[in-house]
Parts: structure tokens; sequence; C-alpha cells
């Protein structure tokens, strides 16, 4: 679909979550621009996965409302959140240990393209699914790799293939959760220069502690303090307000 | 009509009571080492024959041989959790569900081989035996024996777990095993012995049980099912859902046959299948 | 494989259809299938049995596999599609051949209704409501004895000639090829369908439900159908049972033939596709042999078996197996096993 | 095709002959019997029948020597019956079948009998239909109506006339409850109330109750042999149900030895029907209980007995034919036998090729501090009325 020129990609007006006394999500409203990439800020516990968990539909928000492109999803599922576009990875590995990354991602291609129900035909058969599926692990550098089995794989090469299997279900939305988390520095430039060549009209948004990585990519930044939206500009903006200094910058993850 | 009611109130909290003891062990070590023994009969029999052998071979009262048989069942469960069981704790459970599976089988064919075929008769003490009536119900005096042993036993089963220090370390680890390990209790010295306590029981009802269902070779087979239903109904690791459970079954069960005998044989799995559609963890089950 | 990869990668295509090609070993395999006729034309009868037996481990496969449902009750259906075979001839249809497909038909549909309860379930709750099921059934089969014969079993029914040429003989032969052309048949469906993207899918939600649903896919319809295509094929095999013998009762709906279907498949180990061939060939041999020598105690024997292979064999017997064939001598040895053989001609390895 | 299936049958069958007439000097038996499992008692306590009649009969019969091949069928497996039947006839080319604990077993194992024209022994087996489905068939046990219907009839006689039924809810359940209602009404008695339990039933208190309310004056109940009698009896003691008052009435299971061990003194008084018993007075009994203690170190029961009388039959039979094993030989040898078993006089009825014989009744009473089944009344020359009442063609 094309929304019309101005509407937000994401947007959440209201958003609301407590669990018992304690508020994880106060009152959030953002919007996320298309095509936009957004670094999600906060220490520990401010709310961050929470604030992805209600997007994506894994929590159900006590009130407010979520937007994707327009359209209020505040009501549907998971998958069909997936199916409009709204993609997320874990910060916690959550992959197919038994599958290699090719049957992976094609599975997400095919889940996506609705042949998943057919079984009187191979998918290699498949043609254009299998090379899409292909091209993903080549943009994400896990092609060499591509026929060993998921809980083989090097670390840094599953969180890719987290990412890989997200891209495949063709997101108009994309939400990271910690893409990097526990990975070697090194292999975490590699990780991020592939997010960065992502295509343009796919909006990023991206939890991230490495300071460094976040001024880098993020064209806009998001603090979080517990359970509420800090303030929201640009990287200049964020690295020169007091506040976040104060809360953030000056805190724990230095 | 009332005394009928509460005759077969009392007759079925009174099976209800045998399915308790013969199920608690299983439904406990299920809840904590996600281990499916599916042998877990096999030393309910043990029991049974423990008790059956004392009795006919060496003159024993009924009574002095339940504890043997406790202490027989319990012994020689923690010999097989020790030297094979703990080897599949972190195997798949269809792996476990084999193994036991093959226990089940050479114990079968052992207990033929030893005791042959035959259904082993249990000659009660005449106090245990016939019935008396109170208020117009007929009480049987063994299922009377049988409610008060099984009340005892679940008390102390509660106090042993609510109050003593093995007690939290047990329940600690069938809620959270990982934190439990964390916290350095030692899960597995833990697990032993709640294994050995709940084969134990199950010999207890073993012995018990002979009285009203008889004891012959196919026992480990035939009342398995009725042990998985009980633990699947009551929730893993829940000694009051297994408690609960038991009761309602065993209750269903004899109601269903005094009141609609036609489908008296469906009753307990329509029961069951309709208590587990409505909670799949069971009644008081943790996780689903 | 990480053997695929050291072998030359292809590219995409050409290693999912090299996943896909007929392995030598899966050709000596079915080659060896037709061996009872030539060595053992005396145990046909057996080898029929094994043939029945295998198919519904295969139908149990499909589901406990591949999908990750574990079922007790799996027999509802086998027995289900017996007493349709068993009542149509006993009504006076007696042609195998429909009455085989309308069996199926009827365990499927069967299937189907029941599958909107199971995809609700997971876990030990999964496997008592198939259970009780199961069991629910065969008390209906037995207080219907008006219909089904009850516990003296369905009396009167009588096949037809096979195509109406061929009996079903004292020795068998009609049997086991019967049995035998059935099972290869719906293996290759079942193998087809294990290769497709629906395959694929019940993979993904045997490995990792939740993270199915972040790809947005419904885990619930693709269970529903492999259940029913499961019921549906467990009833064929039940259809066979009662065509090949004559006979039904009771016995093929019971308890004991779904926990021992699910034993001869972790057995031969679930989720292989051959691993309920195996186990069916292994165990039903071994009991045949074992009760064979004593009838009264083979029970020992058998049990010792399943022991050795949990504690010698993880995950089954082709678990296993393959875990030997992996090391690097296993590969010295049993490499070309897993190879497709050369001489196939090209356009038969897409399969 | 009917015609063309028939002939191919009968081929089949001629080719069969001719294999076993090779079998020179041994009668090759095969015994197929639940040996493991739930069933697994019955069978070997036929399989002693058997023993105790070879060991004191010796294993030639009219030159031959007898040689037994034992399957186990594992239980109600009638597809596992059928298979065995078969592969012991062509593969170990058997002369003969015998054993059949259960009925469905019998059943598909007499197809291939009529199908091979082979000699079927069914020792144990006891629906009425059993023996019509091969011509080739005769039994040694009893059938479930000889014995009920000169039960219900015995109990109208005995001036009772409400009577409950309380079975088990399969098949032969169905057939005792049938047999036994037909008499006692036919007698003229009156059916007030009846129940089925379930296969599987373990506790009978329930039941018992709901008969107890109804307060008939007798009490019928057939179980299948196993744990379920002994539960019974307790339950009947339990529920305070007044012997007196209510006769309690059953099939010969109900009052098996180990059950009575089982419900002790409960057990008094109880009045059953059936063909045989260990504690039956007669001197060939006497010899045959203590020969089978002595070998077996327990009682005989119905089971052992169909076992060895049915070795009796092949044995007379053998003998008539001298050796010769056609099935036809061997069935026109078998009808009409008559000898006097452990179990009092019995033949095999030339038409129905059903065993005949006598049917007591019996009270259990404690003789010497044991508790026994006394005869106090019998029925003799009982035939199978089902089969009596069954059209001739």
């Amino acid at each position: 679909m094309n929304t019309p020129a101005g509407t937000p990609a994401l947007s959440t007006s209201g958003l609301n979550k407590r669990f018992g006394s304690l508020v994880v999500a106060n009152e959030i409203g953002i919007a996320l621009p298309q095509g936009v990439r957004y670094a999600l800020i906060g220490p520990n516990g401010a709310g961050k996965t929470t604030l992805i968990n209600l997007m994506t539909g894994m929590l159900q928000p006590d009130g407010g409302h979520i937007l994707l492109g327009g359209e209020d999803i505040t009501a549907l599922g998971p998958e069909q959140r997936v199916s409009r576009g709204l993609v997320r990875t874990f910060q916690i590995n959550s992959l197919f240990p038994h599958l290699n990354p090719l049957e992976a991602v094609t599975l997400a291609v095919c889940e996506r393209e609705k042949i998943s129900r057919v079984w009187w035909r191979t998918t290699a058969g498949y043609r254009a699914a299998v090379d899409e599926a292909y091209d993903i692990l080549k943009s994400l550098l896990l092609a060499p790799v591509c026929t060993r089995e998921t809980r083989e794989l090097a670390y840094g090469q599953q969180r890719l293939l987290e990412i890989a299997l997200a891209l495949a279900t063709r997101p108009k939305v994309l939400l990271l959760d910690e893409p990097a988390a526990g990975v070697p520095r090194d292999e975490s430039t590699e990780l991020f220069t592939a997010i960065n060549s992502l295509s343009k009209d796919i909006t990023v948004l991206f939890i991230e502690h490495d300071m460094e990585l976040v001024f880098r990519l993020a064209s806009r930044i998001i603090v979080m303090v517990s359970g509420g939206i800090l303030l929201e500009g640009t990287p200049d903006e964020i690295s020169a307000d007091p506040r976040v200094r104060e809360v953030y910058l000056g805190g724990a993850h230095g | 009509m009332l005394t009928s009611l509460a005759g077969v109130l009392f007759d079925g909290f009174a099976y209800g009571m045998l399915l308790f003891l013969l199920s608690v062990g299983l439904s406990v070590t299920l809840g904590m080492m996600n281990f499916v023994n599916l042998a877990h009969c096999t030393f309910a029999m043990i029991g049974g024959y423990v008790t059956v052998t004392l009795i006919n071979q060496a003159g024993w009262p009924f009574l002095a041989t339940l504890p043997v048989s406790f202490v027989a069942a319990a012994a020689i469960s923690v010999v097989f959790e020790r030297t094979m069981f703990n080897r599949l704790y972190r195997a798949s459970d269809l792996d476990q569900c084999l193994l036991t599976i093959g226990l089940v089988f050479v114990s079968v064919a052992v207990a033929a081989l030893i005791y042959s075929t035959v259904q082993q008769p249990v000659q009660l003490p005449s106090y245990l035996r016939g019935s008396f009536q109170v208020g117009g119900v007929t009480l049987g005096a063994y299922r009377l024996f049988l409610i008060v042993f099984a009340l005892v036993v679940t008390a102390a089963l509660v106090i042993a777990l609510e109050y003593t220090r093995f007690g939290a370390q047990v329940r600690a680890a069938v809620d959270n095993q990982r934190m439990a390990r964390g916290l350095g209790i030692n899960v597995d010295g833990a697990f032993a012995i709640t294994f050995a306590l709940g084969s134990g029981l199950a010999g207890l009802g073993g012995s018990l049980a002979i009285d009203i269902v008889g004891l012959d070779p196919s026992f480990a087979l035939a009342f398995l099912v009725y042990v998985l239903i009980v633990v699947s109904v009551g929730g893993l690791g829940s000694i009051g859902g297994t408690f609960a459970a038991a009761v309602l079954l065993g209750i269903s069960d004899m109601a269903g046959k005094y009141y609609f005998p036609e489908i008296g044989s469906f009753m307990i799995y329509l029961v069951m299948i309709s208590l587990l559609m409505w909670r799949p963890a069971g009644i008081f089950g943790r996780r689903v | 494989m990480s053997t695929a990869s050291a072998s030359g990668f292809a590219g995409p295509q050409q290693y999912l259809e090299q996943q896909a090609r007929w392995r030598t070993v899966e050709i000596v395999f079915w080659l060896c299938t037709l061996l009872p006729f030539v060595v053992a034309p005396n145990y046909l009868q057996l080898a029929s049995q094994i043939a029945i037996t295998a198919l519904f481990a295969l139908s149990l496969d499909l589901i406990l596999g591949y999908a990750g449902i574990v079922s007790l009750g799996h027999a509802a259906f086998f027995g289900f599609g017996a007493y349709t075979a068993g009542l149509l001839s006993k009504h006076g249809w007696g042609e195998p051949l429909t009455g085989l497909l309308l069996s199926g038909l009827a365990a499927g549909l069967l299937g189907y209704a029941v599958s909107f309860i199971i995809a609700r379930f997971r876990h030990l709750a999964l496997i008592m409501i198939t259970l009780g099921f199961g069991l629910l059934l065969l008390e209906l089969a037995n207080s219907a004895s008006g219909l089904t014969g009850g516990a003296d079993g369905l009396q009167g029914v009588k096949m037809w000639p096979l195509l109406g040429l061929f009996k079903f003989d004292l020795w068998g032969v009609t049997a086991y090829w019967y049995s035998l052309i059935a099972l290869f048949v719906l293996f290759l469906v079942s193998r087809r369908l294990i290769n497709s993207p629906f395959g694929l899918s019940l993979r993904g939600i045997r490995e990792n439900a939740v993270r199915m649903r972040a790809i947005g896919a419904e885990s619930r319809p693709h269970i529903r159908t492999i259940y029913t295509i499961s019921a549906a094929i467990a009833g064929v095999a039940g259809a066979i049972l009662t065509q090949t013998t004559e006979t039904v009762s009771l016995g093929v709906l019971s308890f004991e033939r779904s926990a021992d279907v699910l034993v001869m498949l972790i057995l031969g180990g679930a989720g292989r596709l051959y691993g309920g061939l195996i186990g069916a060939i292994i165990f039903m041999i071994a009991r045949d042999w074992f009760s064979g020598v004593n009838p009264q105690y083979w029970y020992l024997p058998i049990g010792v078996l399943l022991i050795a292979v949990v504690l010698f064999l993880p995950n089954g017997i082709l678990g296993g197996v393959s875990q030997l064939v992996n090391t690097e001598r296993g590969q010295r040895w049993f490499g070309w096993l897993t190879l497709p053989p050369a001489w196939l001609p090209s356009w038969r390895r897409g399969a | 095709m009917q015609r063309a299936m028939t002939g191919l049958a009968i081929a089949t069958a001629a080719l069969l002959a001719a294999t076993s007439a090779y079998a020179q000097g041994t009668v090759k038996i095969g015994v197929i019997m639940s040996y493991s499992g739930q069933f697994a008692d019955p069978g070997s306590q036929i399989d002693n029948g058997i023993k105790l009649y070879m060991k004191e009969h010796g294993d030639t019969v009219a030159g031959k020597k007898i040689e037994l091949i034992r399957k186990d069928n594992g239980g109600v497996a009638p597809d596992v019956a059928k298979r065995l039947a078969q592969e012991l006839i062509v593969r170990d080319k058997v002369d003969m079948i015998a054993g059949f604990d259960l009925t469905p077993n019998a059943l598909a194992a007499a197809d291939v009998s009529a199908q091979a024209k082979k000699f079927m022994v069914n020792m144990n087996a006891a629906t009425s239909i059993i023996t019509t489905k091969s011509p080739y068939m005769v039994r040694t046990s009893f059938t479930v109506p000889q014995v009920n219907e000169a039960l219900g009839t015995w109990a109208y006689k005995s001036g009772a006339r409400k009577a409950y039924t309380l079975v088990s809810d399969f098949s032969p359940g169905h057939d005792g409850e049938g047999a036994f209602q037909r008499a006692f009404k036919e007698a003229g008695g009156e059916i007030i109330g009846s129940a089925r339990y379930p296969v599987a039933n373990q506790d009978f208190t329930a039941f018992l109750q709901r008969a107890k309310d109804l307060s008939p004056d007798v009490l019928y109940i057939w179980v299948p042999g196993g744990p379920q009698p002994a539960a019974i009896g307790k339950a009947v003691a339990e529920r305070g149900i007044d012997l007196k008052k209510t006769k309690v009435l059953g099939q010969g299971e109900l009052t098996f030895d180990e059950a009575l061990k089982g419900m002790g003194d409960a057990g008094l008084g109880f009045i059953t029907a059936f063909h045989y018993d260990h504690n039956h007075q007669s001197a060939k009994n006497r010899k045959f209980v203590a020969d089978y203690n002595a070998e077996f170190k327990r009682n005989p029961d119905m089971f052992s007995v169909g076992g060895y009388d049915g070795m009796h039959a092949i044995y007379e039979a053998l003998k008539k034919t001298n050796g010769n094993t056609d099935g036809d030989a061997l069935i026109a040898a078998a009808k009409g036998l008559k000898w006097e078993s452990p179990r009092g006089p019995m033949s095999l009825d030339p038409e129905t090729r059903d065993v005949v014989q006598t049917v007591y009744i019996r009270r259990v009473e404690k003789v010497n501090g044991q508790l026994v089944n006394v005869e106090f009344d019998k029925l003799e020359n009982m035939k199978d009325p089902f089969k009596a009442r069954m059209p001739k063609q």
C-alpha cells in the first residue's frame, strides 16, 4: 500500500501498560516517518523492549492506539501485524535450531507469499522464493554458511539471521531489539553496516546501548526513561541535551 | 436418595484416595525434572507384590507389610533413578518414554516369571472387612481405612513440603529449576529423594489397591492410564491439584456408574477431556 | 548438513533439490522390501502386517516428527478406517480399492473434525486429550455392538478379489503386494509433503512456534491440515488390515495399539520419515521372533531392546546411525549411501 | 465369482493336504493362545492342561509323534490369530490348530480352518456361534448359553421370582445376560432391573448399591475371570447385601479359586452354574487334581480341563483315523466322541460338533477351613441351547 505523504509509517498515541503498580509504558506517543533510521535508547528497565512488544502485539496495551501507515492495528494479532509490514527481531535469539539459514529464510518468504500451504510441490520448485531467500542471506553475508544448521552458527551470524528472517517478510517498519546484543565489537560493526545498507523505504527502529554505533547510524533518536519518552531529536540535539547527559550518558552505559 | 448420594460420595472419595496415592509421586517428579516416568506404576506393582509375598509366604499381618512395601518400592526406584534415569534428564521426552516403557515391559515379564500370571489374592484382617451402617449409609470398613490412611499420608506430605527445608528446596526446584540451581540447591539430590518418596507412595498405593482392583503382572500397564489422567488433570508438580483431581475423578467415576450406568465407562474420559479443555495446565497447574 | 556445503555448493535451488533427491540408501531400502517374496515366501503374512504397521507409524511420524504433536490415541483413526472398511464389506461392498479410499476419506474427515480441538493444545494436555479421545471411541465401538459386533469383532467381512483377479490367499502374496504398494505410494506422498513449503512450515512449528508468529505465520491451519492428512493415512492402514485379514475387532482401537506404534516410531527415530518404517520392521520382527522362542516371556527381551536403544542410540535407531555416519570415518564408509546415486536419470533427480 | 473363490479355496486346500501328508511320523499341532498380556493366565492354564494330558498319555498316538508349536496371540487380536493360523498351516505345515482363549481370535482362525480344511479344537472360547464358522471345528470347553440358561431355569425352580442382572459390558456378558434372562422369563420370572458395567471396571460398589436398592430375589452377575470376581465379592459384603434375601448367582468365574481367596467369607453362599470345578467329586477328577497340583503347584480350573479334554479329543480322533490327519477324516472321527472327563461325562454333538456335558449348580461353602464350590444340583446332557434353536440347514 502507498500511504499518503506525511503519514508516519508507524505511530502510537497515549500508549499505556502497567504490570500491577509498575508502569512500564506511560502515555507513549511517537511517530516514525517513512524510511528514517531511529534509535531507541535509555537505561535498562526504561521499557524499550516493552514498547516493542506493545507495538508488535506480543503485549496488549491497557490504553492507547498503534497506527501502521495510518491504519489502526491496536486490535490485531502479531502475525496479522507482520503481514501488514510491522516486523521485529528478538533481543535473545529466537530461531529454528535444526533448520539451516536457507531453509529458515525460505520458510519466511513462503509464509509471506502464502504458498506455505502447498504440500504437493517441492520447495525447490519455487525458484523465485528460494532465490529471494538466498539474496537476503547474501546481503547479510550469510551465504557461505546457509546450509549449516542454525545451532551450529557463530553467535554473530545468528544475530544476522534474526534480521534476515525479519527482512524475508518484506517489512515496512523494522523493529530491532538490541541487534548487536552480545556480539563482539568487530562483528557488530559489520552487522550495522548491514543494517545501514537496508533499503531506504524501510523504516527502522533499533534499541542499542553502544552510543558510538547509535550516533553513527541513527538519523533520529528517542530517549526513554522509566516507561516514558524523555525526548526525541537528532543525534546532535540529543548529545547536546543536559538531561540526557545526566540520566543516561553519564550513567551506567557510557 | 440422599443416603445413596452419601454412599456414592464416600466410595468415590475412597477410590479417589487410591488414585491419589498412586499418582502423586509421578506428578511431583514430572513437575520437578520434566521426567516422563511411564514406569511409575511398576513401583506400585513392586509394592503390591511385596505385600502379597509377606502375607502369603511369611504370614505377616497386612498393616505390617505397608511400611516394607513403601521402603522396597522407594529403594528399588532410587536404584533405577541413579543408574538409568539420571542419564536422560536432558534427553528428549520421547527417549524418556521409550526407556521407561521398556522398563515396564521388563517388569511385567519378571513379575510373570516370579509370581506367574495368576491373580494374587490378599486376605485382609477381619477388622478391615465387611461394612457398618452410619445413618442408613453403608460404609465399607476397608474404604474408611483407605481414606483415613491416605489423608494422614497427604497431611504428612504437605507438612514435609511446606514446613521443612527439604520441602522448600523441592518447591523451589519445581517452580524454577535453573534458579534453584543458581541458589546452590542440589536439585539432583533433592530430586532423587523426591523420586524415592513418590515411588514409595506408589508402592503403598499398590499394596492398598490389591484388595479393590487385584494384582497381576499387567498391573504396571493397566493403571498407567488412570495415573496419567489424574496427573494431567491435577497439574504437574501440584500436590493439591493431584489430590483434587483424584477425588474429582474418583467421585465422578463412581457417580457416573451409579446414576448413568449406560455411560459409566465414558465418564472418566469425558470429565478429563472437558477439564483439560477448560484448563490445559490442569486444575492447579502453573505452566500452560 | 555441513557436508553439503563442503561438497561444493551449486546454488540454493540445486541444494534444495539435492536435499529432496533420492539417496542410494533409500533405493536399496525399497528394493529390500521385495526380498520377502524371494527369501521368505512363508513370511508374507507377517511382512504384510509389518507394512501396514509401518504405514500407521508413518502417519504418526507426520504429526509427531514433523509438527511436534504427540498423540497417544492415534489408533482412533486406524480403527475408524478399519471398521469403515469392514462395515462396507459386511454390507455388500467388498471391493478393496474403493473401500480403501472411502475408509481413508472417513478417517480423514474424523481427523479434520478433531483437529480443531487438537490445534488449540500442546504438551501433556494434548497427549492426554488424544488419549482420552481414543479411549472414548473404543468405548463407543464396544457399546455399539449392534453396529460393530462389540468384543466378538465384526462378523461377515468378505473381500472381493483385488481388481477382480487376485484373491487374498492363505500365503499372503496378494496381501503383501497390496500393503506394500499402498505403503510405497503413501510414502511418496509423505516424502513430497515434507520437501514442500508446507513441510518446511511444519518443521518451523516444531522448532519454534513463537518465532513462526513473528514471521507472520499462523500455526493452527497448518496443524489442522497435517492432522487431517495423518488421520487419513492411519485410516488407510487400518482399512488394509481389515481387508487383508477379513477381521475387525476392538483391538484396532485399543490403547495398546496407539502405544505400540508410538514406541515403534520412537524406536526407529521420529521426524525422519524412515523412522516409523525401520521401527515397525525391527519391533515386529523382534516380537515375532522372541515370542516364537518363548510365547510367555518375550516382553523381557523386547523391553531390554528398548532400554538398550535409548541408552546407546539416542533419538532412535536412525538418530544414532546418522550420528555415526556423520563422523569422519562414518563418512568414508557410508558417505556414498547418503548421496544421490549418479546413475539416476537427471529428470528423476528433481523429485 | 463366489464360485471361483471357493474353487480356489478347494485347490489350495488340496495342495495343503498334500504338503501335510509329507510330514510323516509326526503330527504337528499349532497352539494359538494369549501367553502374554491381560489374558496370559487363562492361556497358561490351558497350556498346563495340555502338558498334563501329554504327560499322562505319552506323546505318540497311532504310531505318530505329537509335536506342539505354540504361538502367542497376546490378547484380543483376530488379525494376529488369523496370521498365526495361516503361518502355522502354510509355513510350519501343522496338521491341526488348537487353543483359542478368546472368541474373536477363535472366529478369525475358524475361517482359516475352513479354508484349509484343517481340524480345529477350540479349547476355551465360549460364544455359541464359533463352531458354526468352520465345519472342521470341535469345542471342548462350554458355551455361555449352555451354562446360563441352565442357571436361569434353576433359579426360578428354586423359588426366585424377581431378578436383577449385572454383566460385563461386552459380548460374552451380553450373551450371559440374554441367556439367563431368557430362561428365567420363560420359566415365569421377572427381570426387575439390569445394568452393564464397563469392561475395565475396578470398583463395583456403585453398581451393587443400585441393585440392592431394588431388593431382588436373585442378583445375577456375569463376570470374566481376573481381578473382578474378588472385587465384586468384597463389594457385595461391603454393601451389606443379605444373601438370605437376595441370592447371588453367576457363571463359574464368579467363584474361581483366586476369587474366593480374595473375597474370603464374603463369598459364602454364592451360587454358580458351571461345567467344572476342581472340587467335583469323582475318582477321575481327584486323580486329575492331584497330578495337576504335583505338576504345577496349583489347582486346575475350567481352562485346564478345556485344554486337557481338547487333547483327549485330538488323541481319540487320531486313534480312530489311525494317524490320518486329513481334516475331513479327523472331524468325522471326532463327531460323537464320548468320554469320562474330570468334569464328568461329556461328548461332542455329532450335528453341531459342540460340547455336550453336565452343568452343575454349586454353592460356596466352607469345607475344613477351605472355601470351595459344593455341587448340590445338576442338569445333565446340556447341549448348547442356542444352536438347538437355530434352523437346521
